[in-house]
């Protein structure tokens, strides 16, 4: 059972969002005695601190916590860069929903549908791909003409550009996600 | 009317019509490849009989399936030229239906008692502190956020267009005070409430590029904790360290 | 260098939120062999299946991710005063077994197998993110077509949709409902 008592501690820090504390464990299990709970966090860290492992246990703010090793940083960052680099942005959401619906469109004309300049996300969205430069418009200044691209296309699963909610569709969801959201607060 | 405790069932609980036809033909014991269309459909008007047990939005499937079991009736009762075996049994329809509804049915018994073991295996629901921040303004992007934010600023447009004063001029330097100036009371700044709050376009976007600033310099931090959340923005410092 | 490379994954699958799969894992070590990253991931999988353990590793969606044991669910509950997690209505879970098992499918579809309207239902299944729009059938009025997600096969323990249940288990569960309703009466 002491064995099981520290698997228990284990999954107990493992899930806990902040540093888990000595009495908040003991106010959790409490048909286990004190000093058997002192024990198995003992072995705990003794275990972490001798095997070699990826991550490991810190004590922070009077509490215990899992974390990474400081020696990983390199691949965790390269690994969260790549995970954040599947993501859009929402500013970058907001420019390619206006462009999605209204190409094709200009730059000057973004900032009329977003209320904040939008060059620097557009840059952004064409570096990602994710939009394209189909020509000029014939009018004052002859400003470049942007489209959505198909990598925008695959990248949000759509076959082609008429694959979009409809505006019927997208109001009825949204006004689901509402009721739902209200509901559920 | 039949009215043994074992019928006390309220039609409620059934999911659906399909749902009810299986429980009749299982206490009756009839094998679902020869249903007995007379004595199905009158157990099944029955049961659809008992008014109080019907919650009225969805009578109309039920009375759907109703007008189904009397047609294949009436459809087995024709004097037929030719005898029945040669053609299709009238009542295949309803088998199949009943086949494959009693295969979604049983699947979704399997899957729910996937989902129960899983549901006791408990999965981090956030990433260490150290790594929160950085990770703050990335949101999930599914085809109806982007959506989402289309509408959005649609109802957003239509509010400014109605406000738009010309001539005043802003200035940034200002705008970054006043910024400032709102975590003297309160602990963060909401982004939405804040920019809904500006007389005009020209205002707005003069805060919009303070608030950039105050970002850029590292002074400020905008957070959301996911799509449809509110986006605070806090003084660095200052800022959760971790969700809640 | 070997055994730190199993470290590394470690503290890689630990950081991730979701499902890590292979080929990401190996998007980011690109410096090592790529056999040594199998025979990493099969150590580090090894590890925790014989070590005594308060977290295990599962496979979901096609990836890895942390997760506790489910016997440790008692306290995990008790420390963070949940009593259940999100689970799916009965109404949820059929529509969610048509779609599982009758994929690509339209709305229009739903009802033919459930023989009730399930379009307020599929919305709910959007919002939870378990399914998912994948683009529209080329027939009169372009319904949308959906899928299940990635959510669901992690929401149900499945590393990939060929782990439904098959129809043998479905019908071995019929039988069994059979034989039982039999008994009673």
């Amino acid at each position: 059972m002491k064995e099981r008592l520290k698997e228990v501690v284990e999954s107990m820090i493992f899930i806990s969002l902040e540093p888990l504390s000595l009495e908040k464990i003991k106010s959790v299990l409490t048909e286990f005695p004190e000093e058997d709970i002192d024990q198995a966090i003992k072995e705990l860290l003794e275990s972490y601190a001798s095997d070699e492992r990826g991550i490991q246990i810190i004590q922070a703010a009077g509490g215990y916590l899992f974390s990474t090793k400081s020696e990983h940083d390199t691949w965790i960052k390269r690994l969260l860069r790549i995970e954040r680099k599947n993501k859009l942005s929402s500013a970058a959401m907001e420019t390619l929903s206006a462009i999605a619906y209204h190409q094709p469109i200009t730059l000057a004309e973004i900032p009329a549908l977003r209320g904040v300049d939008s060059s620097q996300t557009l840059k952004t969205l064409l570096q990602k791909k994710m939009i394209k430069i189909v020509g000029r418009k014939k009018s004052p200044g002859n400003p470049l003409i942007y489209r959505t691209s198909n990598k925008f296309l695959t990248h949000f699963g759509l076959n082609n550009i008429m694959d979009l909610p409809t505006p019927e569709e997208i109001s009825k969801i949204l006004d689901e996600e509402k009721n739902f959201e209200e509901e559920e607060n | 009317m039949e009215n043994s405790p074992s019928y006390q069932v309220k039609l409620e609980v059934f999911e659906g019509p399909l749902d009810l036809l299986l429980f009749l033909i299982r206490k009756k014991k009839i094998d679902i490849h020869d249903i007995p269309m007379a004595t199905i459909t009158k157990e099944y008007l029955e049961y659809l009989n008992q008014k109080e047990r019907i919650n009225l939005d969805r009578e109309a499937e039920f009375l759907l399936i109703a007008a189904l079991l009397i047609y294949i009736k009436s459809q087995m009762l024709l004097p037929r030229e030719i005898p029945i075996e040669d053609e299709r049994d009238p009542r295949q329809v309803l088998v199949d239906r009943l086949l494959d509804y009693q295969k979604v049915k049983a699947a979704s018994l399997l899957l729910k008692e996937k989902e129960e073991k899983e549901l006791q295996k408990w999965k981090r629901a956030s990433i260490p502190f150290q790594y929160f921040e950085k990770e703050m303004d990335s949101l999930e992007v599914s085809l109806f956020s982007l959506a989402e934010s289309f509408f959005t600023l649609m109802k957003r447009k239509e509010k400014e267009e109605a406000q738009i004063i010309k001539g005043k001029e802003f200035s940034i330097e200002e705008k970054i005070k006043e910024i400032l100036a709102v975590f003297e009371e309160n602990s963060f700044l909401d982004f939405f409430d804040y920019f809904y709050e500006q007389e005009s376009f020209e205002e707005a976007l003069a805060s919009f590029f303070a608030l950039l600033e105050l970002i850029k310099s590292r002074i400020v931090i905008a957070l959301q904790k996911s799509h449809f959340q509110p986006i605070k923005v806090w003084l660095r410092d200052k800022a959760p360290a971790k969700r809640t």
